[in-house]
């Protein structure tokens, strides 16, 4: 498979409803406790605890008692990169290639084993995404034995991020196996540990190349590159989805929809008078 | 000559360099000595072909490339062994939730906890204290055997050392024709193990069965104050269209949280409204459609000015006030008296219009619900307030309709056989209990010069830390001369035990979990051992059925089950085949039938509201945070680590307040918060969603057992808030209280 | 003035074409220091190629020896033990309840190693602490679906060898540093290949993967 | 008792003052091995660095010190492609401060990444898009460049110039210097280049980010040519402080005056370039993305406008002013003024391209990181200022640096020989 052949390739994606979202932090812990995720005696500096999937609090800025709150669960944004090329941000820059871009998924790797931990991509990801081993993982004596198998546990001095549940997805791939359909995986035989557990339902998860998954009826991707910015692809032609820092030409695959103008606009930088010309445009409307 | 000289040494060092591989030091002094006789050149030539030698082996590029993959499995990183994936079905029992849950595990290893998908209540999601059960389950505060206090420190006794101990002290309690100051503590009163607690005191002739506060004991006492004694309330919120919430946390872990979360996330297919009434810009209140700032402990009065508006405008359902009784027209004149909507106004703090445009938009609705029980429905509430809410509901006749309210009888599903009572047993059950809630059980042993309890079990709670003005807790609990905890962790109730039986945690244990807490359907879940005990513990219900039967006499003759699961299912034996087959049973969903009668006689006489303790400027008010735990247990290190760092920082709380109100205090600065209880040191977050003049404290920190990830973090608010009964109910109704913070 | 410093202050007096032709002069004991050098090249080579790799490895040995040819002909083929589950996974070295679906009660054979397997296991139900040989480390994910009949059809012994013909259990090499087997880093300390189930490293299947599949794939492909 | 050793006819202090002044400064060196130690050992948790300032100090230390390292490979261009003869009498110290630079350059690399022991892992996997591969590539290879370049000096060392085979070498290799001056140059520009594009090219961070040429955003080509512009200030610097530390005078001032004014010349165009871009990413590149100049600069005052200021105009113009002009270049105290000023100018621009970029809120509900280093990174930082001194030391006690030396310091002139 090269670069330019996209046509079999997945492209998975999550579509986040953050008016469902109620930061309760079950996406949280289900992601920690899915791929053994360490924690340790003091984890309030936010700023060196491993949170694969992190909520953020977003607040519209008012006083009492017109403030709003608004939860953002921000995983690893898989990138496509500039153009949706596959040079994500990370990926671009790592020099020992120990993250790549997985052109037949789209997903965006983290190789333990192979990273050195210069911590590069940490500074190219503008998402804060990918978090650093400072310290050995430990257990309480016993607790280890709760430790998945399908996600091998991380030693310090390296960088970990969130894969999508990319074991999920090598499940899910041995079973198409055995059951003699090993290019197509269903849509709810690969679903993430975050999706999964959303008590709200705040999640969606899939292929976003398959118009039969929920993902892509969501977020409706445009196919062609913004006229205004050719290297974003993929902008929602739904007027509620955004993503984070469009305009960077990262090209997330993680979407976010609310019916709340003011959380929208959260999503990006707009200089004075912009938002109000761009709000309603969304993706090339010539495709269906 | 010279060089054959040169040639001989020469040789001499091959030979060594040979044969004395093991004896390098020779060789280097025989190199050593050789410098100054051979010449420069054969030395280099030498040295340098052993260096070149080595390096142009693999052993250097191998020994690079070894101790990069030493770094890539280093010893001390576990490695998780793999096995076969499989996964076993079972009920979280650590909240009222009862959630179904699916266990993944490896081989016999319990590694994933998730959501059930088709369980009646939580439909495959999953909140995350359950997913992070396992947790649990290798808690390093776990009591690993059972234990004896001597003096300040705990030593381990057997399991029948332990049983005779408490027999012991329990004939002893029973030969002095004392039984009923044997007294028991549980978590709720629903279920087998409770039941068999009970079953215990009954038959040893006691009555002091009591249960924590919590939202299921307030639906019950509401239920029978309205609709007559046997009864409780759930709310059909999955279907309701209007919701009404009185500072609920239906998003913060009220009721069953999942449930909960599943019928709120529906609200937007629905077009369902939510209105949030409560000082704080919660959760709930931030995914609601309007927030209502009030006054803390207002509520009440605004419900009854509500129900003044609706009364007045005529919006309430004629037909449902057929079944009025007790004094409507007096409740009515009440009312009008003292609900006037300025005086309410004026109480609340919430603008006249926006009172009046409420209430008639929920009269207005379609399928309109009040709900109360503040933040998760467990706290300290007041019966007024309870009453007043759902005083709402049946004004504008929700009751037993879809979406509304469901008024059902208590669950009645275990059939305990007929238990055999003595003479002792009939004379101590007899008697009056000492107070009608755990509250007034504590206040009045406080006060009693006399011991008034001798002995206390304590199952799934923990008022040590749990009840406000815990540390008078604590010494209450000091007065009573034995007391065993049946508990898994080494929890601060149990730290005052003299003994302590350890239960299996929810993971290794079968028991039946029924669904409650306000739930619409009534559900009985059954939860599984999922893996075999890991230490010395045992079911708490074979600990009761080993200590009756220690007993002798007509208790041992009403346990004579062999152990617990023979128990279970004899008491079950009306659901058991479909229980143990499909996992849970659904006892009742939909609209109840009957039509209760409603009556207003309690509100009529409009009792008076309670009023936050002390007179300092502010009030501190308790925070429910779905991320904390804030019973008896702590929340798991996940939990906590998901906190934000605006409610633990460190090892400090952080409240809290307005800008308005926090004049002379900085973000993220320190102040020493006061109340009439006492002082705690706590950082500021200074938050617009609060509102001026109230500080928010969260729930569920400061434990202080054993466990460094999630102990003696912060301060237990309970520390700092003082009970105030409600005359009458007994409830401990004291919600916040009046406190000030001063910069540090 | 110390000895060196007089001896340099001699030396200088030398002009620079004395040096030279002193050098060449010397030039005699060129070849005792080509051969010195060849010499002690050869035999540091030999010394740290042969000796290392025994340095290198510890040698453990089996718990008891398995006859997987006998195996092979009493099961029929090799799937009765290492199977594909239903979910796609591969069950791996038999557990301790897949030996007992034969060897219910009583022995089947008589031989000293049965004695033991019996013995010190199926007796004390103690799962056999086998040495794995073609154990890969944690970060690898291996698709025995993807490979075998239900994917790409390849042969077992392409990557274990004719394991299926030994009567014996080799000794079990572990590299002392990495904790690797020895068959996947490579019987070879050079890293030569004699046949292709010689070495199992990362190389060797992303080799593989590009001649099959035209890529050698992503890294989570076959990394968790 | 050393004196063997010394160059011949040159003054240096007894050798129990020179042990002081060695144990003194290699207790500073030994306090920041410790501190290397324990980042190696315990890991980088030693350190105050975190998630969202994953560069910090030593990143800083790295940039800062190749940058003002780049004195020796632009002096090398001029000295042997340029053929300005006057350099000869400073390259040798521009060598050996670049060899010192460099050296520590690398050293603070192994301590800062997480896993020092699979450090080869950039060349045996590189990744070729990554600005990284191309740094730790040049890097390298630069370093042994500037091996070879040191060696001839240490070669020349009295005792060691006695032996003939010695004596040749340094000889010969002077003779090919120019291949090395020329590998030197190609490769510093690369790798001075490819550590601008390190922060260049993280288009998820708009403070970074610039267009530029090719595959090399305008960083790139700025770095080069501020280390080519700043770096001779530094040896001059260096200079100084070594003349005014062995109280005397090593170098004449015509090389001085000839070093100041290319510098000087190299900072005014550099600025000029720098003043450019920063017009440009003000108000072309950020603005695409959403950001005004005042979002960047704002909300924070250890990261306000001053810094803008103080690396553009103090520490850029001012110096380059002064060193381009004939009579304030001449003033030794203006001078002095305006190469500590340039030092601290590039200093100051790498910290900004490194440490700014962290700390600047790019979501806009995240908030601005800062951090305090560790004793660990303060010690370990030091650690190559240490080593600096002790090499510096060492070199001019026994190495003949300064060819100048001795005609500047000698009542009986020698003619040199070379």
């Amino acid at each position: 498979m090269t670069q330019d052949n996209h046509n079999n390739a997945y492209k998975f994606g999550m579509v986040i409803d953050l008016d469902k979202c109620t930061g309760c932090g079950s996406c949280m812990v289900s992601c920690m406790s899915e791929n053994n995720v360490p924690f340790k005696e003091d984890e309030s500096n936010k700023r060196d605890s491993i949170t694969w999937m992190r909520v953020y609090k977003l607040t519209n800025g008012k006083s009492f008692p017109d403030t709003e709150i608004a939860y953002l669960p921000r995983p690893c944004q898989h990138c496509g990169g500039e153009g949706d090329h596959g040079h994500s941000p990370c990926v671009s820059v790592c020099p020992a290639t120990a993250t790549d871009y997985g052109y037949d998924t789209g997903i965006v790797s983290q190789i333990y084993t192979r990273c050195f931990g210069c911590r590069y991509c940490m500074g190219a990801c503008p998402y804060h995404a990918r978090y650093f081993n400072w310290w050995d993982p430990k257990w309480p004596e016993g607790m280890e034995k709760y430790l998945s198998p399908d996600v091998s546990p991380r030693m310090r001095g390296i960088v970990e991020k969130c894969s999508f549940c990319y074991h999920r997805y090598q499940a899910a791939r041995d079973k198409a196996y055995y059951h003699g359909d090993k290019d197509h995986i269903k849509e709810e035989d690969y679903q993430t540990a975050c999706t999964t557990a959303c008590p709200s339902n705040a999640i969606t998860f899939g292929d976003l190349n398959n118009p039969a998954h929920k993902v892509h009826q969501i977020v409706k991707p445009d196919p062609h590159p913004d006229p205004r910015n050719h290297h974003v692809v993929g902008k929602s032609r739904n007027p509620k989805v955004f993503r984070l820092l469009e305009r960077l030409g990262t090209n997330p695959k993680v979407y976010y929809l609310s019916e709340r103008e003011w959380v929208r606009k959260q999503g990006d930088h707009y200089l004075e008078g912009e938002w109000d010309k761009i709000k309603n445009h969304h993706g090339t409307t010539s495709h269906g | 000559m010279q060089s054959a000289t040169r040639k001989k040494q020469a040789t001499k060092v091959i030979v060594s360099s040979v044969t004395s591989k093991n004896q390098k030091h020779e060789t280097l002094n025989f190199n050593g000595e050789l410098y100054m006789k051979v010449d420069r050149r054969s030395f280099l030539g030498l040295g340098l072909g052993a260096v070149a030698g080595v390096a142009v082996s693999p052993v250097g590029l191998k020994l690079t490339d070894d101790s990069s993959i030493w770094t890539q499995n280093w010893p001390w990183t576990p490695v998780p062994v793999d096995g076969r994936v499989n996964y076993e079905k079972s009920v979280c029992s650590l909240c009222p939730g009862s959630c179904g849950i699916s266990v993944r595990k490896i081989d016999n290893r319990p590694v994933k906890i998730e959501g059930l998908s088709d369980y009646p209540v939580n439909d495959g999601g999953a909140c995350l204290h359950g997913i992070a059960g396992l947790q649990y389950l290798y808690d390093p505060a776990r009591v690993k055997t059972p234990l004896k206090k001597n003096g300040d420190k705990f030593e381990k006794i057997s399991w029948n050392d332990a049983i005779a101990l408490i027999a012991e002290k329990l004939k002893g309690i029973r030969t002095e024709g004392t039984p009923e100051k044997l007294a028991c503590i549980t978590d709720k009163d629903q279920g087998s193990v409770s039941g068999l607690f009970r079953r215990l005191l009954e038959t040893f002739g006691s009555s002091e069965f009591y249960t924590m506060p919590s939202l299921e004991s307030y639906l019950e006492l509401t239920a029978s104050t309205f609709h007559g004694k046997g009864n409780t309330i759930a709310f059909d919120l999955e279907n309701a269209n209007f919701v009404l919430s009185f500072g609920a946390g239906i998003i913060e872990g009220w009721g069953s949280p999942v449930a909960c979360f599943k019928a709120n996330a529906s609200r937007k297919e629905r077009h369902a409204k939510l209105y949030q009434i409560e000082p704080r810009l919660s959760n709930t209140a931030a995914n609601a459609d309007k927030w209502i700032p009030v006054n803390p402990g207002t509520e009440a009065d605004l419900a009854l000015g509500l129900c003044a508006v609706i009364l007045k405008n005529n919006l309430f359902d004629g037909s449902a006030t057929i079944n009025f009784m007790g004094g409507f027209n007096k409740f009515n004149a009440m009312l009008k008296r003292d609900y006037s909507l300025s005086k309410t106004a004026k109480i609340t703090g919430i603008k006249a219009s926006e009172i009046e445009k409420t209430a008639k938009m929920f009269a207005k609705a379609k399928k309109p619900v009040a709900v109360f029980g503040k933040g998760r429905g467990d706290g300290a509430q007041s019966l007024k307030e309870l009453a007043a809410v759902h005083m709402l509901n049946c004004l504008v006749g929700n009751i037993n309709k879809k979406g509304g309210v469901f008024v059902k009888p208590v669950s009645q599903y275990l059939n305990f056989p007929s238990q055999s009572m003595d003479r002792v047993a009939d004379a101590g059950f007899g008697k009056n209990k000492t107070g009608s809630t755990v509250n007034q059980l504590f206040e009045k042993i406080d006060k009693s010069a006399q011991p008034l309890i001798e002995a206390l079990f304590v199952y799934n709670a923990n008022p040590g830390y749990n009840l406000h003005d815990s540390k008078r807790v604590k010494k209450t609990l000091d007065k009573i001369p034995f007391k065993v905890s049946f508990s898994s962790l080494l929890d601060e109730t149990a730290m005052l035990c003299d003994i302590i039986l350890p239960n299996h945690t929810f993971m290794e244990r079968i028991e039946d979990v029924p669904s409650g807490a306000g739930f619409a359907k009534t559900v009985v879940g059954l939860s599984k051992p999922i893996i075999k005990p890991l230490l010395n513990t045992k079911h708490p219900g074979d600990s009761v059925i080993l200590i009756a039967k220690a007993l002798g006499g007509n208790v041992a003759k009403s346990f004579e089950w062999a152990n617990y699961d023979q128990c279970l299912e004899s008491v079950t034996s009306n659901i058991w085949s479909p229980l143990s087959k499909r996992g849970f049973v659904v006892i009742s969903k939909g609209v109840p039938a009957y039509r209760p009668l409603v009556n207003v006689s309690f509100l009529a006489q409009n009792p008076a509201t309670i009023n936050a303790k002390g007179d300092y400027a502010l009030t501190l008010i308790p925070i429910d945070n779905m991320r904390l735990i804030n019973t008896g247990t702590a929340s798991s290190p996940f939990a906590v680590k998901t906190v934000s760092d605006t409610v633990i920082k460190g090892k400090d709380i952080v409240v809290e307040i307005n800008p308005l109100t926090a004049i002379g205090l900085k973000d993220k600065g320190f102040a020493t918060l006061t109340t009439p209880l006492g002082k705690a040191r706590v950082k500021i977050n200074i938050n617009e969603g609060m509102m001026p003049g109230v500080i928010g404290m969260v729930r569920g920190l400061g434990h202080t057992f054993d466990n460094k990830y999630v102990s003696n973090i912060g301060v237990n608010i309970n520390d700092l808030i003082g009970q105030v009964i409600e005359p009458g109910s007994g409830l401990d109704a004291a919600f916040g209280i009046k406190a000030k913070l001063v910069a540090a | 003035m110390s000895e060196l410093e007089n001896k340099a202050k001699n030396d200088s007096t030398i002009s620079a074409g004395e040096k030279i032709a002193q050098k060449i002069k010397d030039d005699k004991g060129l070849g005792q220091g080509v051969i010195l050098f060849i010499i002690a090249f050869v035999v540091c080579f030999a010394g740290s190629t042969l000796l290392f790799p025994k340095l290198l490895y510890s040698k453990k040995e089996q718990p008891f020896n398995f006859d997987h040819y006998l195996h092979v002909y009493e099961a029929g083929d090799c799937e009765a033990c290492h199977y594909l589950r239903e979910d796609g996974s591969f069950s791996g070295i038999p557990k301790l309840e897949t030996c007992m679906e034969c060897h219910v009660e009583e022995p089947l054979g008589v031989t000293d190693d049965e004695v033991v397997f019996v013995k010190e296991y199926l007796a004390k139900d103690k799962e056999i602490p086998w040495h794995v040989y073609a154990k890969q480390p944690d970060c690898v994910f291996f698709s025995h679906a993807g490979h075998i009949d239900t994917g790409a059809r390849m042969d077992f012994n392409e990557c274990h060898g004719p394991i299926e013909e030994t009567k014996t259990s080799r000794t079990y090499e572990e590299n002392r540093i990495t904790g690797y087997s020895r068959d996947i880093w490579g019987k070879n300390i050079f890293g030569i290949k004699k046949n292709s189930w010689d070495r199992m490293k990362m190389d060797d299947c992303a080799k593989c993967h590009k001649e099959e599949t035209g890529h050698q794939g992503y890294c989570f492909q076959c990394h968790k | 008792m050393d004196s063997a050793l010394i160059p011949e006819g040159a003054k240096r202090c007894s050798l129990p003052k020179f042990s002081i002044g060695m144990a003194i400064v290699g207790a500073v060196l030994l306090w920041g091995v410790w501190a290397m130690f324990l980042c190696w050992f315990k890991g980088l948790n030693q350190t105050n660095m975190n998630d969202y300032y994953g560069f910090a100090l030593w990143i800083w230390a790295d940039l800062a010190v190749i940058a003002v390292g780049g004195g020796a490979f632009f002096t090398g261009m001029l000295r042997y492609i340029f053929n300005i003869k006057e350099l000869k009498n400073i390259i040798n110290f521009a060598v050996i401060i670049g060899f010192i630079c460099y050296s520590s350059a690398l050293l603070i690399l192994a301590i800062d990444i997480g896993q020092p022991l699979r450090g080869w892992f950039i060349f045996w996997h590189a990744n070729i898009h990554s600005m990284l591969t191309e740094v730790a590539f040049c890097l390298s290879c630069y370093f042994a460049v500037l091996t070879i370049e040191f060696i001839p000096n240490i070669l020349e060392n009295r005792q060691a110039n006695k032996v003939p085979f010695f004596h040749h070498l340094a000889h010969n290799m002077h003779g090919i210097m120019v291949i090395f001056a020329a590998t030197g140059a190609f490769l510093s520009f690369f790798h001075q280049g490819s550590l601008g594009g390190v922060a260049g090219v993280m288009y998820g961070r708009p403070f970074a980010v610039r267009e530029g040429l090719l595959i090399w955003p305008w960083t790139f080509f700025l770095f080069t040519w501020s280390a080519a512009a700043y770096g001779p200030s530094f040896t001059l610097l260096v200079t100084k402080m070594t003349e005014v530390i062995t109280g005397k005078k090593l170098v004449k001032d015509n090389v001085v005056h000839l070093l100041a004014k290319i510098s000087g010349w190299m900072i005014v165009t550099y600025i000029i370039a720098k003043i450019i871009d920063t017009i440009y990413w003000a108000y072309v590149t950020a603005p695409s993305l959403g950001f005004k100049l005042s979002h960047f600069y704002t909300d924070n005052s250890f990261y306000g406008y001053w810094i803008l200021i103080t690396e553009i105009v103090i520490c850029g113009i001012v110096p380059g002013a002064i060193l381009v002009i004939k009579s304030t270049r001449e003033n030794p105290t203006l001078r002095l003024v305006a190469i500590i000023l340039g030092t601290i100018g590039v200093c100051l621009n790498r910290w900004v391209m490194v440490l700014q970029i962290m700390a600047v809120p790019v979501m806009p509900f995240d908030t601005w990181a800062l951090y305090i280093p560790s004793w660990q990174e303060v010690a370990t930082t030091v650690l190559p200022v240490a080593y600096g001194i002790m090499l510096i030391a060492l070199a001019y006690r026994y190495l003949p640096v300064f060819p100048q030396e001795k005609e500047l310091n000698s009542v009986k002139p020698i003619t040199e020989s070379e």
